[in-house]
């Protein structure tokens, strides 16, 4: 049993966090269908406890270790030595912050544009926190394979149920291709239990050392099930029609939270796992990002369709964190983390603003705006600064996170690092017409009459400004999350052979 | 003594008669009689064998599935009587209602 | 000692104030929270100058910004007297332009708006100036690039103003992308980002190269390079000028302020401030010499014959920065940084003068259409006819002091393009000259050319806006005195104080020649000036047709200046069109919709027909049903027994 | 000498069983409300379910034997049985065809599954699945007026004899060879005699794979199973797409993992094309069907093709994944059949996947209920299907068949369109128009137990592992 820190929260605020939205959404389920009222309200509270228990995780975190902290374990399939493992370490805990902060959000934003089906609605939100926050909690590999596909459903009716036009189409698609992919990391996940002697528990598997050829193909068994939600580049045509078809909560929650669990499960499961296969990996993962960064960044020249414009930068902006992790160095992997975070804050924000002019004009295309900050100022700055965080602005969020990973792309391969940062060029190419496209220029009629944005959507954009500029100007606070499991994340990946990290573990003991 | 071998191959032979008829004949009826004319030629070739082996088993196994083919002829013909019934016909071609 | 820290944040609290209240409460009155926070920042400066003249250097650190690995960087100032000097202009031109703009914006709609800009501007250009790491160089770099995406963009509900500002901000981000490679650069070889360290360690480096992509290359030249490219980018050099142009559809005083005095100049100020590592590396110098020649001659052609006032000025700066470029290729950062300081002054003179004219005209901008306005407007007559003497290099003004100290250095100087550099830069003196009295002529001598209710509505800009003009004008003719040259200086008793000031941080180059050659260079450069004026005065003034008859003569070289040398159609025909096109065709049309999405979809596709196929073998007919029962069993047999 | 009396300890729950049918079959003269007799076999049910959980030893000079094997699998058959009863009553009287035999018939088909389960010995077998079989004919047929329902019996009846006369014929030949039908007899009789390559032997091993086969309907024996099912009466289609088929693999689980343990390479050598063709077709086919019960059919079939896995694998951890699965598979089937019942109501047939449109807005109980078996038959956690099939490949893994799973995990992946068809059409599309829907207590009920069950193992799988494994212990 690998040493990991005991709870010091006095309570099993893991479970907590994964169970509070559940509880909610069963609390929902047996409300009466007609008060539409009660079961808003009901949810915006649970969703507002969950952030505020989530918060003494920010407090209660130990940076200085790289252990697990607030671990829970108990027997769950005692015949195949399957556990409920929860735990944190530096990697994972801002990703639970963003998704109870982002959860929060959601409800706001569709307080009034849902109208039909409200509970199921409020239902698949909440269970989806659920699933989400389990996903990056879960240090049993069953048990984090069960959260992942959990989250399938409530994602597929979410963008099913309340979508855009053709919704069905992009629903399944989205559906099946993660399903292809994560069933194939299922295969894997029972290849590695029996090698490493039967056991799930993702910390007992990272101290064994794999043969290369199985590692190679156990890589590439994960790459199909991380690479789809990532997306990288060749699987990434679900993400624009999810974006476009899925209601704004539901683009926002798989823009802000749902894309991380790719990157996040190279972090926790390809490199450490598999280090020799990932070092191996590197020049094609780091050319698959920048295409992805490249590709992503110029198709969004083209794009008529303001979400679909967005989902593309998204994929251009993942393009860049998987190139930060797979350089494989400091500052390239704790970029590529603070970029996931970032990237959350940012592009959910986008959403959520499309939202807000798209519950008034009920229109996407672009050609159809123009010169909207002269009738919407607030709303205008707002979405100046989500712009300019989203082309990496320096005293923005973006600019760390962006300088980090290209800083770290370029140490581990230079033609990567200048590629990719052609990026920020491209960046700056389409975010900047689009802002112009939309806001800029004469006032169309379509945009005229537009009243500009009320209290509860100013309340939603809010926090993520602050936290635009939070971690603009001072990174620090979330860096330092970070330091001690990256390093430990690298040794392990670079270091490649066991006895390297079982030392590290004994001096960590005797200190 | 007539040896064994003989009795399987004219089981054998019975049986292929018999799954012929029942893959070629078009008439319900004649492809029950000629699944009859299967299960005899099991009859033939387990009795040859229990008398060949000394062995009280194959023949109560005889007896079972004689039985079993009485019970099954009722309720074919059953079943082939509410057919016609419905359908006039005991013709195998027209029973393709359900397909696909 | 962090009182100095106030100098970039008084403007940044100006601009929190400003945008947040602007709208409901402050209104009018926006202004002066902006002018006093510039004022009290000018305030400081002058006491940070005495400071650093009185010899101690200002180095400290305010929090820790970026801490990753081995990565660490923090928000600090570094005052020394590369920075006093930037601070001193930027300040003083800020308060000015601040004063002027009250008159020049009163009754705009976005007033709050535009004074927060401003003061987000002066802040991003001081933490620029101010800054002790490279990274923080960065982060007022692209600061400065958003303010000026503002401002030239304020009037946003014309199209021609957001393209402008848009075009702006990304041709900056193709400077910045060298610019960035270059701060990896430095990191990966120094371990740091400080300027401190890493100008300190350069010196033991010189000799090193570095693989870069593949190519082994000269370590300083290769970082010198890359920080160039943020120059060119910035002060909107020979590949990456394409904007300044442009960036005329701001409203006057932002181009005043940005795009003659400060925010353009940040190039200057980057290559001087590394002076230690371009020094290391001959071909960098050569290579900033050069461009520098090369766009002031090529700005300076193109505007001989623009007709819209304030494209002619800005070509003109263009061209002066291309000077400031050529000192400091030839190894005259003193020069340049000079010239730097004594141009701003009358280049800004320049603009508001121009915007004083284009406030009377009620926005009319082509000086063909003007004319005989020196009746109506004498005051920014006057101020724009010393302007004009001054950037002309007319001994005792400030243009002459810095522009000739330019010349010498570059003629007497060791670097091998000197004498080249020094020719080219003689005929663009004369050029400038040429142009500067063509639109002085053109706007304020002959006959009123506009119509009729425009000339009624002539009059002479108010005090608010004619204050500021002749402060500058004061300036524009006293700031060269504080580095009139040797050569000059011994007989009337005054030494070259700049020069002096700014020995510890950017060296003295010694120029070897003789005080013969020295005269020699000074008379050739006044002479070229006073020519140029004079064939003005000639062309508009004495035969007015002669420029429409040059014209026809040479019709095509008049297209083709006029038109910019095409490099705008250009850079759209190679990168613009074709990364849209791109876009278009082949990433939508062919890898998206064909490849990928042939695949993504054909595969459940072709699984449907294959579905749909096997569904017909289910005929529904108990005979096939029983056959391929038997072909099944037959199979597995043939299979058991073949084994 | 007297008659030494076999001891029948072991054998009570099949005679009480049978008592208990002919005794129904009486009542039916006499009892007028035919929901009544429903309720007399969930009690019989009811009491030789309790038998059998006490009954345990070997009987009939070995012929007959009850151990923890047979015992799981009588569980899943009597509670199949209740299941059907509970689902059927309400249907029974819109059908007009509610008669007392129905329940009879079902009872003794049920005694026959329990006889397949506990055989030792081939001719108890034989027994055992004449008796499930010939009453699962006349079940098929049960309404007498429809053409279809006749067409579906008399296609299986016919299929299904010549299944039999095949397994006969296997039979004799392992009789002639071995000289005993004892399937233990035959497993010592292999080993000792090593004759392991006999032709005979492989012959007979052919057609004992091909009769069982037809019966769990795998491909290419699986032709009669979607019209069988389409034709017969609904809760009958989920009886025999539940009973037969656990039937079937208790009995292939008793043939192949005892009597021909030792040659397993060469007789999956045969199962191993069957399991990879019966996923294929099962799945693939079931993409373009229209009719729910002909897709639920297909998907039946694709569901014997994951379990032909945990037979591949010989492991007893390969035999109780099949357990394991057989359960959930009978569980969310029945489930899933249930709510095809609920929409069966007067007028209209509810048979057509178009008639789901938009069942969330108009019944969204039922729509969720559908959700659940659904999203449980795809293998989506937290729902049962995906632990049943999460056991089932870890153990084909273990014994080696990495290629065989990751077919498997590809066609499951397949199958997800065609399940998520339905919730899509539930749930992203407009009602056409408002169907009634027809409950019963006994239909509430089935579908709670079911929909809570496939929850309940989906989140607490441990349970229902453990007694599986404990099952095959004693093998």
């Amino acid at each position: 049993m690998v040493q990991t820190m005991d709870n010091t929260m006095g309570f099993p605020i893991l479970s907590v966090l994964i169970f509070l939205p559940l509880a909610g959404a069963a609390l929902i389920l047996l409300m009466n269908r007609a008060n539409d009222k009660a079961i808003r309200v009901v949810s915006l509270s649970v969703s507002i406890a969950t952030f505020i228990v989530s918060l003494s995780l920010f407090t209660g975190f130990d940076k200085t270790t790289h252990l697990m902290q607030f671990v829970e374990r108990y027997e769950w399939i005692p015949s195949l030595n399957m556990s409920y493992y929860l735990g944190l370490d530096g990697i994972s805990v801002l990703f639970v912050l963003l998704s109870t902060l982002v959860t929060i959000l959601c409800v706001l934003i569709s307080w009034e544009s849902i109208r039909t089906k409200t509970k199921e609605f409020f239902i698949s939100l909440l269970v989806m926190e659920g699933a989400m926050i389990g996903v990056f909690c879960s240090l049993d590999f069953m048990l984090f394979y069960i959260f992942w596909e959990a989250m399938l459903i409530p994602m597929y009716l979410l963008i099913g149920v309340w979508g855009g036009p053709n919704r069905v189409y992009a629903a399944v698609k989205f559906f099946l291709y993660t399903l292809v992919g994560s069933v194939l990391m299922l295969v894997g996940i029972i290849v590695l239990y029996f090698y490493a002697g039967r056991t799930f528990d993702i910390l007992e598997l990272m101290t064994k050392a794999y043969p290369y050829k199985m590692q190679l193909m156990l890589f590439w068994a994960f790459f199909a099930a991380f690479a789809v939600k990532v997306p990288m580049f060749p699987v990434h045509t679900w993400l624009p029609d999810a974006h476009t078809e899925a209601p704004t909560a539901g683009s926002v929650i798989l823009a802000a939270v749902l894309i991380k669990m790719g990157a996040y499960g190279f972090l926790r499961f390809s490199m450490p796992l598999l280090p020799d296969a990932s070092r191996a990996m590197t020049p094609v993962m780091l050319t698959l990002s920048v295409i992805a960064i490249i590709y992503g960044g110029i198709i969004c020249l083209a794009q008529t369709d303001l979400k679909r414009l967005i989902a593309y930068s998204s994929v251009s902006h993942m393009g860049f964190v998987t190139l930060g992790i797979f350089a494989l160095n400091t500052q390239g992997v704790e970029g590529g983390i603070l970029q996931m975070l970032n990237h959350g804050v940012v592009t959910g924000a986008l959403f959520l603003s499309v939202g807000v002019i798209y519950d008034r004009t009920h229109t996407r295309v672009i050609a159809d705006y123009g010169g909207v900050a002269s009738v919407m100022p607030i709303y205008a700055s707002l979405f100046m600064v989500f712009t300019f965080a989203s082309v990496g602005l320096p005293a923005t969020n973006g600019f760390i996170g962006e300088f980090l990973i290209l800083l770290g792309g370029f140490k581990a391969n230079q033609w990567a690092g200048v590629l990719a940062a052609s990026g920020i060029i491209i960046g700056a190419g389409y975010m900047l017409w689009l802002y112009q496209r939309v806001f800029f220029m004469e006032t169309s009629p379509k945009v005229a009459g537009l009243q500009d944005m009320n209290m509860r959507e100013l309340l939603t954009l809010l926090p993520m400004v602050v936290l635009v500029f939070w971690i603009g100007i001072y990174p620090n606070v979330f860096l330092s999350f970070m330091h001690p499991s990256v390093q430990h994340l690298l040794e392990r990946v670079n270091g490649g052979s066991a006895p390297a990290v079982a030392a590290n573990i004994a001096t960590q003991i005797l200190r | 003594m007539v040896p064994l071998h003989w009795y399987l191959t004219l089981s054998a032979a019975v049986f292929m008669i018999g799954m012929f008829g029942f893959l070629t004949r078009r008439n319900i009826i004649i492809m029950f009689m000629s699944l009859e004319l299967m299960l005899n030629a099991v009859n033939i070739s387990l009795v040859s064998f229990s008398h060949y082996l000394q062995d009280m088993r194959g023949h109560i196994l005889v007896f079972f599935v004689i039985t079993v083919a009485a019970a099954e002829a009722a309720i074919g013909l059953a079943i082939i009587i509410t057919l016609f019934r419905n359908k006039q016909t005991a013709h195998v071609d027209e029973m393709n209602e359900m397909k696909g | 000692m962090n009182s100095y820290a106030l100098i970039p944040f008084l403007p940044l609290a100006a601009f929190v104030i400003n945008i947040l209240f602007g709208r409901r409460y402050l209104k009018e009155n926006a202004h002066w929270v902006s002018i006093l926070a510039v004022a009290a920042s000018w305030v400081l400066a002058v006491s940070a100058l005495v400071d650093v003249a009185g010899g101690n250097k200002i180095n400290f650190d305010l929090y820790t910004w970026m801490l990753s690995g081995g990565f660490k960087v923090s928000v600090g100032f570094l005052i020394d007297q590369l920075t006093v000097v930037m601070l001193i202009v930027v300040t003083t031109c800020s308060t000015l332009i601040h004063i002027y703009s009250v008159g020049y914006m009163h009754g705009d709609s976005g007033y709050y708006r535009f004074f927060s800009y401003l003061s987000l501007f002066t802040f991003s250009m001081l933490m620029l100036v101010m800054a002790n790491n490279f990274l923080q160089l960065y982060f007022g770099w692209e600061g400065v690039g958003l303010c000026s995406y503002f401002l030239i963009g304020y009037y946003f509900n014309k199209k021609s103003a957001s393209d402008a500002g848009k075009k702006a901000f990304i041709v900056n981000r193709f400077g910045d992308f060298g610019f960035g490679i270059g701060i990896f650069v430095v990191f990966l070889t120094f371990g740091t980002v400080y300027y401190e360290p890493v100008f300190s360690q350069a010196a033991g480096l010189a000799g090193a190269t570095y693989n870069f992509l593949g190519y082994d290359v000269h370590l300083m030249t290769l970082i010198a390079l890359l920080l160039f490219c943020g120059s060119i980018g910035k002060s909107a050099q020979m590949p990456l000028h394409v904007w300044l142009p442009d960036a005329m559809e701001g409203p006057t005083p932002v181009s005043a302020l940005i795009h003659a005095a400060t925010m353009v100049t940040a190039g200057v100020f980057l290559v001087a401030r590394c002076s230690p590592i371009f020094s290391l590396s001959d071909t960098a110098l050569m290579v900033v010499a050069l461009t520098g020649a090369i766009t002031s001659l090529f700005a300076a052609t193109i505007g001989l014959v623009q007709n819209d006032l304030k494209r002619i000025i800005a070509y003109s700066t263009v061209s002066q920065l291309g000077y400031m470029f050529l000192a400091c290729g030839v190894g005259a950062y003193t020069a340049g940084i000079f010239h730097l300081y004594t141009h701003a002054f009358f280049k800004a003179l320049l603009f508001l003068c121009a915007g004083s004219v284009m406030h009377a005209m009620g926005g009319e901008l082509d000086i063909q259409k003007m004319g005989n306005l020196k009746k109506y407007m004498p005051v920014t007559y006057m101020t724009m006819l010393i302007a004009s003497f001054s950037i002309s290099g007319i001994p005792g003004l400030a243009g002459f002091f810095s522009k000739d100290e330019i010349l010498w250095m570059a003629y007497a100087g060791e670097s091998p393009v000197g004498k080249f550099v020094w020719a080219i830069g003689t005929v663009v003196a004369f050029l400038t000259a040429f142009y500067s009295f063509r639109l002085i002529f053109l706007t304020f001598h002959g006959k009123f050319r506009g119509t009729h209710e425009q000339e009624h509505h002539l009059h002479e800009s108010p005090k608010s806006m004619t204050i500021p003009l002749m402060i500058l004008c004061v300036g524009a003719v006293a700031a060269g005195w504080v580095g009139i040259p040797a050569l000059i200086g011994e007989n009337i008793g005054v030494h070259n104080y700049i020069a002096e000031f700014m020995k510890p941080v950017l060296g003295h180059p010694e120029g070897h020649g003789t005080h013969g050659e020295e005269m020699m260079v000074m008379l050739i450069s006044i002479a070229v000036g006073l020519s140029g004026i004079g064939l003005a005065y000639f062309m508009y003034i004495v035969r007015p047709e002669l420029p429409e008859r040059l014209t026809q003569q040479f019709r095509a070289v008049h297209r083709v200046l006029f038109n910019k040398y095409y490099v705008d159609e250009l850079y759209s025909f190679i990168i613009v069109r074709p990364a849209i096109w791109t876009a278009k065709n082949v990433l939508i049309g062919i890898t998206d919709a064909r490849i990928i999405e042939a695949l993504v979809n054909g595969v459940p596709n072709a699984i449907g027909a294959l579905s749909s196929g096997l569904r017909k073998v289910q005929t529904g007919i108990m005979q096939h049903y029983a056959t391929i029962m038997a072909t099944g069993i037959l199979i597995f047999v043939a299979i058991m027994l073949m084994r | 000498m007297p008659i030494a009396m076999p001891n029948l300890a072991p054998v009570m729950p099949e005679i009480v069983m049978t008592c208990l049918a002919i005794l129904l079959l009486m009542a039916d003269l006499v009892i007028r409300q035919k929901d009544t007799l429903g309720l007399i076999s969930i009690i019989s049910a009811g009491i030789v379910l309790y038998l059998v959980l006490g009954s345990s030893g070997e009987t009939f000079a070995g012929m007959f034997i009850s151990d923890g094997y047979s015992m799981f699998f009588k569980l899943i058959f009597l509670a199949n049985l209740i299941l059907t009863v509970l689902i059927s009553s309400r249907y029974l009287q819109i059908m007009r065809i509610n008669f007392g035999e129905y329940y009879a018939l079902m009872m003794f088909a049920t005694l026959g599954m329990m006889l397949m389960a506990s055989a030792a010995d081939i001719i108890v077998l034989y027994l055992g699945l004449e008796l499930m079989a010939l009453s699962t004919y006349v079940l098929a047929g049960f309404i007498r007026y429809d053409m279809r329902s006749n067409e579906a019996a008399i296609k299986y009846l016919l299929l299904g004899a010549f299944a039999s006369a095949i397994l006969l014929y296997g039979t004799s030949m392992i009789y002639g060879l071995t000289g005993t039908t004892n399937l233990k007899g035959i497993a010592a009789y292999i080993m000792n005699n090593n004759i392991a390559g006999n032709p005979v032997l492989m012959l007979s091993m052919v057609f004992f794979a091909v009769a069982f086969s037809f019966k769990i309907a795998a491909v290419p024996f699986h032709m009669w199973a979607p019209d069988a099912y389409e034709g017969a009466p609904t809760p009958i289609t989920a009886f025999m797409s539940v009973g037969p088929k656990a039937a079937g693999f208790a009995v292939l689980g008793r043939i192949f993992l005892t009597a021909f343990a030792s040659v397993r390479a060469d007789w999956s050598m045969v199962l191993i094309p069957i399991a990879v063709l019966t996923m294929a077709i099962g799945n693939i086919v079931a993409l373009s069907q229209t009719n729910i019960k002909r897709m639920l059919a297909y998907s039946s079939i694709a569901h014997a093709g994951y379990m032909l896995l945990g037979i591949i694998s010989g492991t007893p951890a390969g035999l109780s994944s099949v357990l394991n699965y057989m359960l959930i598979y009978a569980l969310m089937n029945v489930g899933a059949f249930a709510v095809v019942i609920m929409l069966r109501s007067e007028g209209f047939a509810g048979e057509n996947i178009s008639d789901y449109e938009g069942l969330s807005k108009t019944h969204p109980t039922a729509a969720a209920l559908m959700l659940i078996f659904m999203f449980s038959l795809t293998g989506i956690p937290p729902m049962a299907g995906f632990m049943g099939k999460f056991y089932l490949f870890m153990s084909a893994i273990n014994a080696g068949y990495t290629s065989l799973v990751v077919v498997a995990v590809l066609f499951s992946a397949i199958s997800a369109y065609f399940y998520l068809r339905i919730v899509m059409l539930m749930y992203m599309k407009e009602p056409r128009e408002s169907v009634q829907l027809n409950t019963s207590p006994g239909l509430g009920l089935a579908l709670a137990m079911t929909a809570v069950a496939v929850i309940l193992i989906g989140v607490l799988p441990g349970k229902v592992l453990a007694l599986a494994q404990m099952a095959v212990a004693s093998f």
